[in-house]
């Protein structure tokens, strides 16, 4: 047994322990963190099946932006009487019957992979050239899958949307209740100020890195969602209302420049979404730097919840 | 058994822990984590399928990355959307409760 | 040397794993906090160990994410405590 | 010079490592909230440092030894601040544990 | 099969593929941009584009009965993504469109924003997820790929959950949350059968994976869980609690587009899954188990639905029995020996079609008589039917539908089930139809005889009804009528892609 499979074991062990504890232990806030802890050590597991990219998306999705919104409806729930009615015995033993099955349905396939397996790596290399790419996974998303990507940001605008309309009617085009922190605490300030700057830096070099390595505009994009919302939590900025033209503009930038250079594609490269011959490089990268504006607004719009009062004029 | 075997086995356990949790716990808030503990188990599954696809010197199949990547946000806004709608609903069953205890004292006061 | 760093990387996560036990065997919330600052700190320790035994530097960048979402993460639990407690005080 | 250079790596690998188990060791020990959070973030923060200097000598280009050296003050800044902050949280809830 | 279709390129035409997925995310994007002020309008100029792009697919196709398709970027499957339009894909595609324009239509009244000076909540929210819904079942509909499949599928959910609790009543709150659980869990599952065939196969595309599935675990791991997950989004029994209280708490316009057109959806890529990505797999265990859950389903959803006292809990319920007709046809269509692909599957296509229009119609008369009275209490509807008597009609045409009287799209649809039942020997269904049949007719009379009775007091009318609201309601309620004139017409549509079995009964 190698090293290396050492530490594959630990790992998964550790994963699994603590998943199962997100879901067995008492209070929700337990959970919440235990949630948090595994999606950090989550990201490990992807470094070890060589997916940087999903890594990176997870240690800030998963671990990061998830845990807050939990946290928020934890805080929330504390001053709620959560009826905690447990599920009855019986039950419980059918449910994990049910869940027994269907883990055994997946580690079959698992257990027994085909036995050439199929793969489009090589197929991928291949196109990739063209487009200037150095990063598959970015040619996947933003090439050969594009329209799977472009179809994602609108499922993210409706997502933002269904959490706006939420709001009460007297609130709607207000500012979102995002809890902020209870007291002006200076350390927090202090951070507030002192990590911004960096996980800018940090979110734009994602960005930019996506085109040639691991990265891109989901990760840049989460990372300065991040910052943003940390600003805003530590109270030196409010959230902006959700009415603001430049809020609602920034929000669609991505996708309409990802539909305007898709439908010039049209004209230009004889498919939609297909890229003139040279140019494909400099569009991607446009695109993804638009779109790494949108993704973070909607995601920081997104964990910042409903509109809750309506806005000062 | 190979590592990426042992990961498809964890990720196969978690989702049927998830699937367990969303069946259980009755907490709305509970019932979202496990959705993401079971998301998370399904990515996991892709992630062993593109590693299992290493190939023309790519440590693993980008198709199936690429698909993660799009999955984890979309189950990122499915979580957004779903908070939303518990704090609502709380917001809604507090007034309804708080409404009927704060007229009784509005009219104690008068 | 590779097997080396692999090795502390695993020594590494041995640590982090006994001590989030360490710490989730406890009840206070406030201990818990402390479980996501250990892994802000093992985490990122043992990816970087990983990114050099293995040669792949964007692993790095995996640990500057660890290392900002571990922050983010640890103020939103500070606020959440501080904000219950504010909140009940206000009441 | 190379083998120097792998020493320094072995010895300041090997001793981060130990500071990490001795921060466990801290944790596992200690009887109240705050010296834990102490043993955790500060034996931590320096096991993190020792690791980073065993692998600055094995980094291939200045641009991975320069961000292993930012890595590593984020993680020493932020470790600071949400100890301060978790202090703060405990100060102000009294250490219930 | 198909084999000489496997990896076509762009077809003529196809561009109008691209044109029916890429309209409504303008109107989305544009409205964000503009405000909610400018929705409605946004929607009604681009709601009748995108149906109109629908009839001339719809004609093209059925012209040259010959499928479309679009390469989207040149990038050819398995690498890249290719949309399609086959028979089943145009007919669903042009009748939705209709539907949700004349649910446009309808909500006009309740969601106009035009006077307002500021933006409003929910016209705002009802206009974008509006044509959300209808670019997303569009791409439902044309997609060929799994993994954009369910993209779409989640661009549906998040569309449609919103619009459940547009009013913030917590009982609305309540179910749009146990349905927003119920959506999350069957894309899930979907998600994790999309996963094991990638691994098998590597391919998504449904036409390259229709060459390549084999029956082996992988497949039918894979096949159960997503089936599985799609019947959970579809609120097939036993997994339908989330929709009755869904569809009858949302506003009329919403309840009716929920119950007309989203469930389709889902409904649909079960179909696409069975019989074009995996054909042949499905064996007689199988279908018939499909087959018993949707007996149990027009069972349990009519008498659960004539014991309701509101109408609009009638009509979702009733929803509940009508989906179960839709997965009769796969014990009937999928039996190996005996003609398959054929009637009944037009059958079943023609049923989700006749039963979006009629439910519809439905959905609206009863917010419209709601409306009016301000409660939906059946045993206090006396004398509506004199207040409203279009109002009435079309829930009565609507009803007349759902039973399955002649010569609505409702008939056509059981009577081609019924045939197969009789070609395949497999009577035991026909018993669950005509049961079924006699059922809905109960609870449908028993709702027209207290809407035709006499009040039991005056009847006072809260707010005066817009005519073309009543229109509107009436418009669907006799296509759903009219539909079943499509035998003589354009039905072999159904069939343009299907790898064989032309309808020779109707030549």
């Amino acid at each position: 047994m190698s090293i290396a499979s050492v530490f594959d074991i630990a790992l998964v062990a550790l994963i699994l322990t603590i998943g199962a504890s997100a879901i067995l232990v008492r209070t929700a806030f337990a959970a919440v963190v235990m949630f948090v802890v595994y999606g950090l050590l989550l990201s490990m597991a992807w470094v070890r099946l060589h997916a940087v990219d999903v890594a990176l998306t997870e240690a800030a999705i998963g671990g990061g932006m998830t845990g807050l919104l939990l946290l928020g409806a934890v805080a929330r729930s504390r001053s709620v009487n959560v009826d905690s009615v447990r599920v009855g015995y019986p039950l419980r033993l059918a449910a994990g019957a049910l869940c027994a099955l269907v883990v055994a349905g997946l580690a079959i396939p698992i257990l027994h992979p085909p036995e050439a397996i199929p793969t489009l790596a090589p197929t991928v290399m291949e196109n990739l050239p063209p487009s200037g790419l150095g990063n598959p996974v970015a040619g996947v998303l933003f090439v050969f899958r594009a329209l799977d990507t472009l179809l994602e940001k609108v499922v993210l605008l409706l997502a933002l949307l269904g959490v706006w309309s939420l709001a009460p009617d007297h609130a709607w085009g207000g500012t979102p209740g995002l809890q902020v922190y209870a007291r002006p605490d200076p350390t927090l300030i202090f951070l507030a100020q002192l990590l911004p700057p960096v996980g800018i830096v940090f979110g734009i070099y994602m960005c930019w890195v996506g085109a040639k390595g691991p990265g891109g505009a989901f990760q840049g994009g989460t990372v300065l969602a991040a910052m943003w919302l940390l600003v805003i939590v530590a109270g030196l900025q409010r959230a902006p209302a959700i009415g603001r033209l430049w809020l609602r503009g920034l929000l669609v930038t991505g996708p309409v420049l990802f539909l305007v250079i898709g439908l010039a594609g049209w004209v230009f490269a004889d498919a939609f979404l297909a890229y003139p011959a040279g140019y494909a490089k400099p569009l991607i990268v446009a695109v993804e730097a638009a779109l790494t504006l949108s993704i973070a607004v909607a995601l920081g719009m997104l964990a910042a919840g409903p509109p809750v009062r309506a806005q000062q004029q | 058994m190979n590592a990426t075997t042992l990961f498809g086995l964890c990720g196969a356990a978690l989702v049927g822990i998830g699937l367990y949790g969303l069946i259980t716990n009755p907490e709305p808030l509970r019932k979202i984590l496990a959705f993401n503990l079971l998301g998370s188990g399904v990515f996991l599954l892709f992630g062993v399928i593109a590693r299992r696809g290493a190939a023309a010197g790519l440590g693993g199949d980008p198709v199936p990355q690429a698909m993660v990547i799009t999955a984890i946000v979309v189950a990122f806004a499915a979580t957004a959307m779903a908070i939303a709608l518990v704090q609502r609903l709380w917001d809604e069953t507090d007034r309804a409760s708080i409404g009927s205890d704060s007229s009784e004292t509005a009219e104690e006061k008068s | 040397m590779p097997s080396l760093l692999l090795g502390a990387s695993v020594f590494v996560l041995l640590t982090v794993a006994l001590g989030l036990f360490a710490i989730l065997r406890r009840s206070a919330d406030v201990d818990r906090l402390m479980a996501v600052q250990l892994l802000g700190t093992g985490g990122v320790a043992i990816l970087l160990l990983l990114a050099v035994a293995t040669e792949t530097p964007p692993v790095m960048d995996v640990a500057v994410m660890l290392a900002l979402f571990a922050a983010f993460a640890a103020v939103a639990f500070v606020r959440d405590a501080s904000g219950a407690s504010s909140e009940a005080r206000g009441e | 010079m190379s083998l120097v250079m792998d020493i320094l790596t072995i010895c300041a690998v090997s001793a981060g490592a130990l500071f990490f188990l001795a921060g466990t060791v801290g944790l596992l020990r200690f009887p109240d909230t705050l010296t834990r959070l102490h043993a955790l973030t500060k034996v931590d923060n320096l096991g993190l440092g020792l690791i980073v200097l065993g692998l600055l000598p094995q980094t291939s280009s200045l641009l991975f030894a320069v961000k292993l050296v930012i890595v590593w003050l984020l993680v020493q800044l932020s470790g600071a601040v949400v100890t301060q902050l978790i202090a703060g949280a405990v100060r102000h809830h009294g250490a219930d544990g | 099969m198909p084999a000489a279709t496997a990896l076509e390129a762009t077809t003529a035409g196809g561009a109008l593929l691209v044109l029916a997925i890429v309209l409504p995310v303008v109107g989305i994007l544009l409205s964000f941009v503009l405000g909610g002020r400018h929705a409605g309008r946004i929607a009604a100029l681009l709601l009748p584009a995108s149906l109109s792009v629908a009839c001339i697919v719809f004609l093209k196709v059925w012209q040259s009965e010959k499928s479309l398709s679009y390469v989207v970027g040149n990038w050819k499957p398995p690498l890249g993504i290719t949309l399609r339009a086959d028979g089943l894909s145009v007919a669903m595609m042009v009748a939705m469109a209709i539907v949700i324009c004349l649910i446009g239509v309808f909500a006009h009244a309740n969601f106009d924003s035009r006077a307002a000076s500021a933006e409003t909540r929910a016209p705002m929210v009802f206009w974008v997820m509006l044509m959300a819904i209808s670019g997303a079942m569009n791409m439902i509909f044309l997609g060929g790929d799994l993994f954009t499949l369910y993209v779409a599928l989640e661009l549906l959910t998040f569309a449609a959950v919103p619009l459940v609790c547009l009013d913030g009543r917590a009982e609305t709150l309540q179910a749009a949350l146990r349905y927003l659980l119920f959506a999350l869990l069957g894309s899930i599952l979907y998600l994790v059968g999309t996963a094991l065939l990638y691994g098998s196969y590597g391919t998504l595309d449904l036409v390259l994976m229709s060459q390549r599935v084999q029956i082996e675990p992988a497949t039918l791991a894979a096949a159960t869980l997503m089936t599985v997950g799609l019947f959970a989004k579809t609120a097939l029994f036993p997994l339908h609690l989330w929709l009755p209280p869904a569809h009858a708490g949302a506003p009329a316009a919403a309840s009716a587009v929920l119950s007309a057109v989203v469930v389709k959806g889902s409904f649909f890529l079960v179909v696409r899954l069975w019989f074009d990505a995996m054909p042949g797999l499905l064996n007689v265990a199988g279908s018939q188990l499909i087959g018993a859950l949707g007996a149990s389903a027009i069972i349990c959803g009519n008498v659960v639905a004539l014991r309701q006292r509101r109408l609009k809990l009638l009509i979702a319920y009733s929803t509940v029995a009508q989906i179960g007709y839709l997965f009769l046809m796969f014990p009937l269509a999928a039996d190996p020996l005996h003609l398959q692909y054929g009637d009944a599957l037009t059958g079943g296509m023609l049923q989700a079609i006749s039963h979006a229009t009629a439910k519809a119609a439905m959905f609206m008369a009863a917010g419209l008589v709601y409306a009016a009275l301000g409660h939906d209490q059946i045993s206090e509807l006396g004398g509506i039917s004199r207040a409203l008597p279009m109002t009435m009609f079309a829930f009565g045409l609507g009803g007349l539908c759902l039973i399955g009287l002649p010569p609505t799209g409702g008939f056509l649809a059981k009577w081609l089930l019924l045939e197969a039942t009789i070609a395949t020997a497999q009577w035991w269904w026909a018993i669950v139809i005509i049961a079924g049949g006699l059922l809905t007719s109960a609870y449908i009379f028993i709702v027209l005889s207290r809407a035709m009775g006499r009040p039991s007091a005056p009847l006072i009318l809260r707010a005066a009804v817009p005519k073309y609201q009543e229109v509107a309601a009436l418009g669907l309620a006799l296509l759903s009528v009219l539909l079943g004139l499509v035998a003589l017409g354009p039905i072999d549509v159904l069939q343009v892609g299907r790898p064989e079995a032309p309808m020779a009964w109707l030549r």
